[in-house]
């Protein structure tokens, strides 16, 4: 079986891979959103540790 | 008697007070005072038990006010900032109607005596919308006359009012102390009952 | 003075919203012209072919009076948040369940009644039959109770939040969906011969069910937003 | 041995314990993901019926699995939350909530991508799909009803009432959706044939497992995030090295 046969799925290469594609890209947004608000909320936390150091 | 121990309050972030301990006992007046933002409409709404406590308890007659619920509810007044009366209806209906939801059903009869009493005279009929502020506050403070729960609490009773009607307010707390109620109110302005000594606690 | 009984509340309530409304009659006429317009515009947006609009009919008047009782859903508990008369109501020495079954009572008299009552003439206008009109009558009466009822917990969650209308909406909408599935298939059924009783039966157990819990829910999600 | 639970549900406590927890789950479940695949295309038959467009259903009925389960533990977490006053519950529910959306979201889409070929529609209304459209609604009302309250005690008990009443109304809807379905005569979307190969049960359940794992590992680091943000103020998290630093 070659890679062109596979990826074409038989003509439904479209339909399969629409659904794999889009289901890892939301897996990658949900893990890259999950980290940017981890980054973010530490961020905030440094910002009001400094604020309360001035304070 | 209300037993209040250890109660401690946090809104948000913010802790308010915390280890407050007091007990109010029949015929007794409690002013609770402080600056703005310190917690006092926050412990009196405590005591009405809309507000759950960080930590402590609040007891009626020995038991925790949120067991008692109704039971204590049946036996409590709460005046607060806003006072609950309706626009569209005429002083008698909001009275009629207000102390039914605390519980009693009140005749005109005695709804008249209570408006008049309060100095409402020949407007108990007219829509609420037309009195002025001081008009509509002593609608509410009529709903204190018609009930007959031991324990008053009173959330800054005296806005709104002129010196005439606060003169009638000493003498209805006086009145109703002398009968073995409790009162528990914060006021910015002096509120003194003649022979009765006004305990204070400060939230700070 | 008498102590009030737990059916004096419920009467106390429901005739001071009554009253109240009636000082305020335009508030329950923008609903029902709401539910009116909604119903009258669908022959103009799909075209006055009578086969079709009788097909449409059920589907139409039901999502119509779902929207219309949506509308009046934020008028439930925000007046009286604003002045003060729910704290009132959650210190009242009753249960505050019943207060809110009356409160809950009231809406339906005001706005899902008047739909239930307009509802034929509509009908009419999508050339429905009389035995099919009865059965939506018999439906809404069913029915709209309880879209009121799964209303007041909204409502009651949105206290005083920006916004709240829409988000209301949100809420509540997918949680009436068996409630306009029932409805809608009772008249569809009665259309086409077929018998209704299942589906309204259905529609009563909703209601049975919903009469139940829903007051207590409320009072509970009303005790919540009050912090 | 006793086990202190309790001493789990501490934010404090939890919050470490969660960090060790999320490679333990994120990496077996990307392995779990590559293996139940692999079986799913390169070993389970070409189905008699559906020819290759069948191979969607390993991620598809995995994603609708997780997003009802995922319903009805964010409800549980919440209940918790709202009748004991454990504050971990809560925020572990709200956790869960966008992970549950995006599974009903990838439910949907996969669902959509396999009904155009096979029913020449991109929608079906057929009962499930219609069940996870709706579910897809009470998710988007959770979470706005928790974005919308400000003070986060409100906002997790008003939110942990709503997803119970959602949670005892989504049989009540599954039942009346269904009704309604078999009513209009609609189709039928009909994954699991009789003819069910082994390999492509077992592909499945890998996949199911891997999401699993992911659903895990997503919560326990969303939740540390929100540990953080709701307990900004104590002094263990000051004395936290990733805050000190």
């Amino acid at each position: 079986m070659n890679w062109g046969e596979f990826f074409a799925m038989k003509g439904y290469g479209f339909y399969v891979w629409g659904s794999y594609g889009v289901a890892l890209l939301i897996f990658v947004i949900e893990i890259a959103l999950v980290r940017h608000k981890r980054i973010i909320t530490l961020q905030q936390l440094r910002l009001l540790r400094d604020a309360e150091k001035e304070e | 008697m209300l037993e209040i121990s250890n109660l401690a309050c946090t809104r948000g972030d913010h802790q308010l007070f915390s280890g407050l301990s007091f007990s109010l006992s029949e015929g007794e007046l409690l002013q609770v005072q402080g600056e703005n933002g310190k917690g006092k409409t926050s412990l009196l709404r405590m005591l009405c038990g809309f507000l759950a406590p960080a930590a402590g308890e609040i007891r009626w007659r020995g038991q925790d006010i949120r067991d008692l619920d109704e039971e204590y509810y049946a036996e409590m007044v709460y005046l607060g900032h806003l006072n609950a009366i309706k626009d569209e209806l005429n002083a008698l209906e909001n009275l009629r109607i207000g102390a039914g939801l605390a519980g009693c059903e009140v005749d005109d009869k005695e709804a008249i005596a209570a408006l008049r009493h309060m100095g409402l005279r020949g407007r108990e009929t007219l829509p609420v919308k037309v009195l002025s502020q001081g008009q509509r506050r002593r609608v509410a403070l009529a709903r204190l006359l018609v009930g007959n729960a031991p324990l008053w609490i009173l959330d800054e009773p005296l806005t709104a009012l002129d010196v005439g009607a606060v003169g009638l307010m000493q003498e209805l707390i006086g009145t109703h102390l002398a009968k073995n109620g409790m009162v528990i109110f914060t006021t910015h302005q002096p509120l003194e009952v003649a022979g009765v000594e006004t305990r204070r606690l400060t939230l700070a | 003075m008498n102590k009030l009984s737990l059916f004096g509340l419920l009467r106390l309530v429901i005739s001071r919203d009554l009253m109240l409304a009636m000082r305020r009659r335009a508030d329950v006429l923008t609903t029902l012209i709401f539910f009116v317009m909604v119903v009258s515009l669908f022959p103009l947006g799909v075209g006055p072919e009578l086969g079709m609009l009788r097909k449409m009919a059920p589907g139409v008047v039901w999502v119509a009076a779902l929207l219309a009782s949506m509308l009046s859903l934020g008028r439930m508990f925000s007046a009286d948040y604003l002045d003060g008369t729910l704290e009132q109501m959650l210190l009242a020495p009753q249960s505050l369940s019943v207060l809110v079954l009356g409160k809950i009572l009231a809406h339906w008299m005001l706005s899902g009644l008047p739909l239930v009552l307009m509802a034929p003439v509509l009908g009419l206008q999508f050339d429905m039959s009389v035995q099919s009109l009865w059965v939506l009558i018999a439906s809404l009466l069913l029915g709209t109770p309880v879209l009121s009822m799964i209303g007041a917990v909204g409502a009651a969650l949105t206290l005083g939040l920006r916004g709240g209308g829409v988000l209301v909406s949100l809420l509540v909408l997918p949680l009436c969906i068996p409630v306009l599935i029932f409805g809608t298939g009772a008249v569809e059924a009665a259309a086409s011969g077929m018998s209704v009783a299942s589906h309204l039966s259905l529609l009563g157990a909703l209601l049975v069910l919903a009469l139940v819990f829903t007051p207590w829910v409320t009072a509970q999600a009303l005790r919540i937003s009050m912090e | 041995m006793a086990i202190n639970w309790f001493k789990y549900s501490a934010p404090s406590t939890f919050y470490g314990l969660a960090g060790k927890l999320v490679p333990w789950f994120a990496w077996p479940s990307a392995i779990l993901f590559v293996i139940g695949l692999y079986i799913g295309f390169f070993v389970a038959p070409t189905d008699a019926v559906q020819g290759e467009a069948y191979r969607i259903i390993f991620i598809h009925v995995p994603a609708s699995i997780m997003s009802m389960f995922l319903y009805l533990i964010m409800a549980a977490y919440a209940a918790l939350g709202l009748i004991f006053n454990t504050r971990l519950s809560s925020m572990m529910a709200s956790a869960l909530a966008p992970t549950g959306a995006l599974f009903a979201f990838i439910s949907l889409w996969t669902g959509a991508l396999w009904g155009k070929p096979m029913w020449g529609a991109w929608w079906v209304w057929d009962a499930r799909l219609t069940s996870e459209l709706i579910l897809l609604f009470l998710y988007f009302g959770f979470i706005a009803l928790h974005a919308s309250i400000d003070d986060p005690r409100r906002a997790d008990r008003a939110s942990a009432l709503l997803a119970i009443l959602g949670s005892v109304n989504v049989p009540i809807i599954y039942f009346s959706v269904k009704w309604w379905n078999t009513l209009h005569q609609g189709s039928t979307v009909k994954f699991t044939g009789t003819s069910m190969h082994v390999a492509m049960q077992q592909a499945m359940f890998i996949t199911l497992v891997a999401c699993w794992m992911y659903a895990i590992a997503m919560t326990l680091a969303r939740v540390r995030s929100i540990i953080l943000e709701r307990e900004r103020n104590t002094q263990w998290v000051a004395e936290l090295p990733e805050v000190r630093s």
